[in-house]
């Protein structure tokens, strides 16, 4: 479902990726390993569209998608969850979840939200919380809801298990593993994927901006 | 009717470069002339553009030889003078930067102009280092010419103290009950010295009137005065001095008006004449105005040829009657000529100052002495009147008009403005 | 007790006027991170149009109460042009470059609008003293006050009503705050980032407008108007925090009385007095006063 | 420290500069002089803004040292040359040193705004004192040397070029030691500097303190070169966007660049005022908006890519 064919990217003249070539059919889960700084937050961002890329081509279906901006690659249905979550701080775990639901104009967005909270039950426990309450790992969940609420065909997650308790990267482990049951496509940069080994169908390893291995 | 203005100064400067270029010989058939004046900045409309308006209306006057007599000689000493208009905003140092360049780089023959007192006052000891021959026309601080002897720059007309001196004149005999007074001055020079005066005079003359402890002395070009306004109200004061001018004046009057300001108090308007013609029925009644001088308002129904004849010209011209600074810088453009008349066109900066050095002269309303700090600074008469809207006429007119002589309200010659109110104005001649 | 509420009132004023103008400048810091120096000419144009466009219809005999329309007119035609004209003309094109550069850009910006005020209306001061004249005077503790003066009060407490409605209550807010928090996760939400940046410039453009608009008539209105009042809706914004309507609303107040406050107790301090307490704040508080709320690290 | 190619072209051109200020007509060395008292500061910007710093305050210094020669001047009657230069310098250069240890915790925006903060303050104080001259100003009398009263402007130009030579040595020196090479790399990340073993504070701290002292000595220079101090001129914010205008126009490749960015900008001024008393500023501005868009390494970019070559960096 999404080709990234020889990706060139460069942050401030500094060339970050070079040549990076992937490719995610639908519903499988794909692991990005690579240890720290070799480049998969930019890579998951240049999909997401956040910045822009030097050379290469990223294919969606048959459509070229490189020059689209990135708010329409949400509006296709590309979920992206950053490592540190980011979520909006003066408003409540589920205003956060359902941002894209105004942006975007979901129309069942109900149902999905309880599709959502079935999938992660803790999101509907603090609904009402506000994000600045939560704890890291419990804000991370809410991060992967939010990116679920719009990620209807590709999720984009970074560090899913990185930085958080043991029992929640478990947790997480467990999560990840429903939607592939539920036949999400999922792109997982990890450092270290301990916890995401099981889920993953194929890894590619990425060292200093190029894939090394698949 | 300003751009068309523009369009002329930037083609002048192109042509008088060229006649620069081409050499000139012994005796010159034409000199240029820098006028700066504010061509931008809340100043210009009020201020700048009919001083601007003045010096080219006499300077086209006189290259045509259509001065009335006894200036009916054609052009400065038989030469065409071009007028090169020079923006005078941006503030002292900018001045002195463009001074210099004026005098060094564009090798102008005469600069004749200045409105703010914080430009004269820089400029000054640089047109003596330049060695370069400049009348100031309008600004109005006392120190140029007390400060230091100058050898090259003059004014033609008379300072702050004269204005402040014969305001509070007036004052004493209009409102002999006066209680209290206050103010609110720009905060440079011009500002603060005519306050100084105003309040060091009255202290003489009434000493039974009390000076408020809060006087304003907001930023120049502020523009914003309600918190001064309400200040002031609140002030036991009844009476408010102002050396306000240009936009900050207009700005001042429309606020205190809109809050009855002049209902509950005198104001006097040390350079209020130039509000008179543009404010029109907006000007509060009952104003103490003053115009600098014997200009503009004050002065209109003068039937002198040579006031009629300026009165005339600048209304056919320019649609409005002159106001102060149009006389002013007319006034200093007639002294350059008396200068170049005199020494010829071809003199030397020694010479055209050694020319005006202390002589007298008819100016277009009145009659000028160059007779103090040493025949460089002007000495003249200085009036005041009380606004009153003409309803018939739709204008605005003065009553009571009273003017004071030279000599009453200046300091003799060799002594600081400050010293000789302070001592009692002795040798005033009232 | 007089001079108590003098004091007060003339504070309120003056913060009512600093408050419309920073909220504009605010907003755009607040989603945009672009502290925009040409601000300070929105307020200038505003002034401008105002004036010229209430004197026109004067001339020609309309009636006064015309005036207020036009004020709100001018703020919108101006905002609309000129924030669409920059935003789309030069902004957009920069919005992946350094921060200060765009501060900087924006000055050139500042320079080059003033003079285009210069050559638009000429040097004369323009004067539209009507809808002043319209609403007459007060006496209130003692001293007159004209009630255009106090009607910029009730415009003030309109805008911020306004904005916190807009932030708070509409989907519209929702958007935007996640804009303001983060740029890169509206974007990733799906928000139309390019659109919401071209429109906040806009609303930004009209708040900035509305401020000179509506203070036309009070002053006389020449070149030069903006240099003043964009340092001190800086230091009102930096006061209150950068990007925070709330802070802009607290930081002019807190300027606006002290100042009111130097000029009837001690003159001299009046200009100081603002910019010592913007030291202060940056020092103390960098933040501001009202800084946001930030999520927990872990 | 003079074996690197633009040590050796700071030398020759310095040298060339003097012996040819004394054929050129005046107005062309009052452009230099004030050129290069400009230059000065904007060569401690440009140190700044190597290491991602912009300050857009830095008129307070170039104020305090203009002003420092005025008050010397009026009060003390001081008028050499050097001890003005010198008291410009230390003035400004200590009031950098106390407030870096402020300033060194700031980056980006709240830099920017908290030294346009103290500038103002400075502002506000000085136009509302009459005893420091508010918004007047002063007038400054001619500089001496070494008691002697020079009849033309030539020694002083010659002093400030001199000075302007030694400062551009000794910057173009200190930026290849240590400490002054850890610009870029405080730009991109503080934190891998940090684990290096270095302060960043104290890093910037120095770098502050030499720009304070540079500007310092720009404004005393220039308040010589006038003749004239107010406070529009020398401390108002938009002295300090000028100052930073100016960097940006000159570009930060080399410690050549703020001479020539400051002459190029002396000369554009001088001309579109000539040309367009109305509209200077609308050029002034319309150049920077082209300069920060097609010439991000300003003047210096543009030399660099003429001539083919790059000039030591």
């Amino acid at each position: 479902m999404l080709v990234v064919k020889s990706l060139d990217v460069d942050i401030n003249g500094t060339p970050i990726l070079r040549d990076i070539g992937l490719t995610i059919d639908n519903g499988e889960i794909i692991g990005l390993i690579g240890r720290n700084g070799a480049g998969k937050t930019t890579f998951l961002r240049s999909v997401m569209g956040l910045i822009p890329v030097n050379a290469g081509s990223v294919l969606h279906g048959r459509d070229e998608i490189n020059k689209l901006p990135g708010y329409k690659r949400a509006h296709m249905g590309f979920g992206y969850m950053p490592e540190d979550r980011r979520l909006v701080p003066e408003m409540t775990a589920e205003q956060n979840i359902l941002v894209p639901v105004w942006s975007t104009g979901i129309e069942d967005f109900q149902s999905r939200l309880q599709w959502i909270y079935k999938i992660i039950p803790e999101c509907q426990k603090f609904r009402e919380t506000p994000a600045t309450s939560l704890s890291g790992g419990q804000q991370k969940l809410v991060a992967l809801a939010r990116a679920l609420m719009v990620g209807k065909n590709l999720l984009l997650l970074d560090e899913p298990t990185e930085g958080i308790a043991p029992v929640l990267a478990l947790r997480m482990g467990e999560i990840l593993a429903s939607l592939k049951a539920e036949g999400v496509s999922i792109i997982i940069a990890e450092s270290n994927d301990a916890h995401v080994a099981d889920v993953i169908d194929r890894t590619y390893v990425i060292e200093r901006g190029s894939i090394v291995s698949d | 009717m300003k751009h068309n203005y523009l369009a002329r100064a930037v083609g002048l400067a192109a042509i008088s470069a060229m006649t620069l270029g081409a050499g000139s010989a012994l005796a010159k058939d034409a000199i240029t002339i820098a006028v700066p004046s504010f061509l931008t900045g809340g100043a210009a409309g009020p201020f700048g553009i009919p001083a601007m308006n003045g010096a080219k209306m006499v300077a086209d006057a006189i290259n045509a030889g259509k001065l009335p007599a006894p200036y009916d000689s054609k052009g400065f000493g038989g030469a065409t003078a071009t007028i090169e208009a020079i923006d005078e905003g941006g503030g002292a140092t900018k001045q002195v930067a463009e001074y210099r360049n004026l005098v060094e780089k564009r090798g102008v023959d005469a600069v004749v102009g200045y409105i703010s007192s914080g430009n004269c006052q820089a400029l000054a000891p640089i047109a003596e280092e330049l060695k370069q021959f400049t009348i100031f026309a309008t600004c109005g601080t006392p120190r140029i010419f007390e400060e230091a002897p100058r050898k090259y720059v003059f004014r033609t007309m008379g300072h702050a103290t004269a204005d402040n001196v014969a305001a509070a004149m007036y004052v004493k005999e209009k409102y002999p009950d006066l209680k209290g007074y206050t103010g609110i001055n720009q905060n440079y020079a011009w500002g603060q010295d005519s306050w100084r005066d105003f309040d060091l005079t009255l202290k003489q003359i009434m000493p039974n009137s009390m000076a408020s402890d809060k006087t304003q002395f907001p930023k120049i070009f502020a523009g914003q005065y309600g918190s001064e306004i309400s200040a002031m109200s609140l002030d036991k004061a009844d009476l408010i001095h102002t050396s306000f001018w240009g936009g900050d004046l207009e700005a001042f009057i429309f606020q205190g008006n809109a809050r009855g300001l002049f209902k509950k108090k005198i104001g006097v308007f040390t350079v209020g004449g130039t509000a008179a013609y543009r404010l029109g029925k907006k000007l509060p009644d009952g104003l103490v105005l003053g115009a600098r001088g014997p200009y503009g308002i004050l002065v209109r129904d003068r039937d002198s040829a040579l006031n009629q004849w300026f009165v005339n010209t600048y209304k056919n011209l320019y649609g409005t009657y002159p106001s102060g600074p149009a006389y002013q810088y007319g006034q200093a453009i007639l002294a350059a000529k008396i200068a170049y008349d005199k020494a010829g066109s071809d003199a030397s900066d020694e010479a055209l100052g050694d020319a005006l050095r202390g002589i007298t002269f008819e100016s277009f309303s009145t009659t000028v002495e160059m007779s103090l700090g040493g025949g460089h600074q002007a000495v003249t008469e200085n009036g005041y009147g009380i606004t009153k809207y003409d309803d018939e006429n739709g204008e605005n007119v003065v009553t009571d008009v009273k003017f004071y002589p030279g000599s009453c309200i200046m300091p003799p010659e060799g002594v600081n403005s400050v010293d000789w109110i302070k001592g009692g104005m002795k040798g005033a001649k009232c | 007790m007089e001079t108590f509420l003098t004091i007060l009132l003339d504070g309120l004023q003056f913060s009512s006027y600093l408050f419309i103008v920073s909220a504009g400048l605010t907003i755009i810091f607040g989603v945009m991170k672009i502290l925009n120096v040409a601000h300070g000419s929105f307020y200038a144009w505003g002034a401008y149009t105002a004036a010229f466009f209430i004197g026109k219809f004067s001339d020609m005999g309309m009636p006064d109460a015309m005036g207020f329309l036009i004020i709100i007119a001018a703020a919108i035609v101006v905002g609309l042009i000129l924030g669409f004209v920059i935003e789309q003309g030069i902004l957009k094109y920069m919005y992946h470059r350094d921060e200060v550069l765009i501060v900087l850009a924006t000055f050139g910006l500042f320079l080059v609008l003033e003079d285009i005020i210069l050559i638009a209306f000429g040097t004369d001061p323009y004067f539209a003293y009507q809808p002043m004249a319209l609403l007459d005077s007060v006496e209130l503790g003692g001293i007159i006050r004209d009630v255009y003066g106090l009607t910029l009060i009730a415009v003030a407490a309109l805008v911020a009503l306004g904005c916190w409605y807009l932030l708070n209550k509409t989907k519209w807010g929702t958007l935007l705050k996640a804009v303001i928090y983060d740029r890169e996760m509206g974007i990733s939400m799906g928000i139309n980032v390019p659109l919401v940046y071209t429109l906040t410039f806009i609303g930004g453009a009209i708040l900035g407008g509305l401020g000179g608009a509506y203070i036309a008539p009070t002053i006389s209105v020449a070149p030069g108007l903006g240099t003043e009042v964009i340092v001190l809706s800086f230091a009102v914004v930096v006061v209150g925090g950068m990007g925070s309507i709330a802070g802009a609303a607290i930081g002019s107040i807190i300027i606006g009385i002290l100042r009111a406050l130097a000029v009837h107790e001690l003159p001299q301090v009046e200009l100081f007095v603002v910019f010592a307490v913007m030291a202060v704040v940056l020092v103390f508080r960098p933040e501001g006063l009202f800084a946001p709320a930030k999520p927990r690290k872990i | 420290m003079l074996e690197d190619k633009t040590s050796k072209f700071v030398l020759f051109g310095g040298v060339l500069i003097i012996l040819a200020g004394a054929f050129a007509p005046n107005w062309i060395v009052n452009q230099f002089m004030f050129g290069f008292s400009r230059a000065l500061a904007i060569v401690g910007l440009m140190v700044l803004w190597r290491t991602g710093l912009v300050s857009f305050g830095h008129a307070f210094y170039f104020g305090l040292g203009a002003y420092a020669v005025a008050i010397l001047d009026i009060q003390l009657g001081v008028t050499d040359v050097f001890l003005r230069l010198l008291a410009g310098a230390l003035v400004a250069g200590l009031a950098g040193f106390l407030l870096g240890f402020i300033l060194r915790n700031y980056r980006d925006i709240f830099f920017a705004m908290l030294n346009t903060a103290i500038s103002m303050v400075l502002f506000g104080i000085v136009v509302k004192t009459e005893s420091l001259g508010s918004t007047d100003g002063f007038a400054i009398s001619m500089s001496t040397i070494f008691g002697l009263a020079p009849e033309t402007k030539y020694p002083l130009f010659v002093i400030i070029t001199s000075v302007g030579v030694i400062a551009a040595l000794l910057v173009n020196y200190y930026l290849k030691t240590t400490y002054g090479r850890l610009t870029t790399a405080i730009r991109d990340n503080e934190i891998r500097v940090e684990y290096l073993g270095f302060s960043v504070a104290h890093a910037i701290h120095l770098k502050y303190t030499i720009s304070t002292i540079l500007a310092g000595g720009a404004g005393a220079l220039m308040a010589m070169s006038l003749g004239q101090v107010d406070p529009e001129s020398m401390i108002n914010w938009t002295v300090s966007g000028e100052l930073v205008f100016v960097t940006i126009l000159s570009g930060p490749g080399n410690v050549i660049a703020p001479f020539i960015g400051s002459l190029v900008f002396e000369v554009l001024r001088t001309y579109a005022f000539e040309l367009a008393p109305q509209a200077w500023q609308l050029i002034m501005g319309a150049t920077f908006l082209t300069i920060i868009f097609f010439l991000p390494g300003g003047i210096w970019s543009l030399l660099e890519k003429l001539g083919g070559r790059k000039n030591g960096k």
